[in-house]
């Protein structure tokens, strides 16, 4: 029997407008005094001379979706938050395109500062999430996250 | 038994495929590894790790017939 | 001889297509990996049994205009910052609405994390703003920070 | 020297205005204090810190002429 996790992939990039409609949502739930809110965007870094024009990205995407959701819920246990949203992109996201929106709120200030970066982090470290930089000469290389 | 092996990311590049299934006897990790060099050489020189039914294994794990995923680097966001 | 200081007070609540729209202001900036956004929002909190409504600001706003600046100063120095935008609102903003918005955007983001925390702590801290908690019957109290 | 005083959020509630002119000689900060709670008793019981041309000050720094801000507690964000 198989379990299936809530989706977090999105194909492409993630919109400022998907964004700031996920913030207005919010703003029915009054318990909540704080919004902590991370952004992946892709950089358009240099390397050997030649600069990133998109990154690619590809998932194992059952393991990465289990993933999350465990993410999901050691964070829920550890920190005290009213909810929280994860979105990543599969597929070629832009230089300056966001790739990954992460998005925890609380009624306090104080958790949610330390349950983001706890979340970030454990995504940066447990999802099975590849990316290709490719090149303006369309080139590429693997990017590894450090 | 038949196992179906999965390659992501530039490990698919090296392998030229994303899946296939392998007819492998009951082994450890350890032999699957030594059996995946010899079939994919360019792997030797690769920085992967191994997922069985989605959970991350050590060499001494035993197969068991489930899902086998072949990751390299993981770098999201 | 007075020096001026950029505005960092909105009347009335911060809207979601505002940030959203701030967000998509920065997908040209293409040397930034990493934005961390702090969204403060007016709580329904229920004191004797009542209520809160809305929060009322007010603000010493020469003085508080100076300390923003003060605190970005302090900020762009200790942290590696691409941008940073504060905005603070001032008059009524009902609960569910946004009350504070930071954000700060940097290449990589173990500086986004540190630097966001830094500033949302030193502006509940420096900067000399009131608010008057209005209860639904119309009574009011006054807020202070924890 | 005229001083102007500025009094902000329940400070304000209490004195009964947001601005005043004083007539002040020139006096260390805990001079101002004790003449403000003569003029406003209520100041008594509350919780305030006091600035000079924009800058918290302490007990013993001398009014300068410059502008003086009586605030409560903050309560940003």
């Amino acid at each position: 029997m198989k379990t299936t996790y809530k989706n977090v992939f999105k194909q492409g990039p993630i919109s400022s407008e998907f964004i700031g409609a996920s913030i207005a949502k919010h703003q029915s739930k009054t318990g909540i005094g704080a919004h902590n809110i991370f952004l992946g965007q892709v950089r358009a870094d240099e390397i050997d001379g030649k600069a990133v024009a998109a990154i690619e990205y590809t998932a194992y995407e059952e393991m990465a979706n289990k993933k999350f959701h465990d993410i999901r819920e050691t964070t829920f246990e550890k920190f005290n938050l009213t909810c929280m949203h994860i979105y990543h992109s599969l597929g070629t996201v832009k230089t300056g395109e966001i790739c990954l929106f992460v998005f925890v709120s609380s009624p306090r200030r104080k958790d949610v500062f330390k349950a983001l970066e706890y979340v970030v982090e454990a995504i940066k470290k447990e999802a099975p999430v590849f990316g290709k930089e490719i090149f303006e000469d369309q080139s590429h290389q693997w990017k590894v996250n450090s | 038994m038949h196992i179906e092996i999965k390659y992501f990311g530039m490990l698919a590049e090296v392998t030229g495929c994303s899946s296939e299934i392998l007819e492998l006897s009951v082994t450890p990790v350890s032999g699957l590894k030594e059996f995946l060099f010899k079939k994919h050489p360019g792997l030797q020189q690769k920085d992967f790790r191994i997922a069985q039914n989605q959970e991350l294994v050590s060499e001494e794990t035993m197969l068991t017939g489930q899902e086998i995923a072949i990751l390299p680097p993981f770098a999201g966001g």
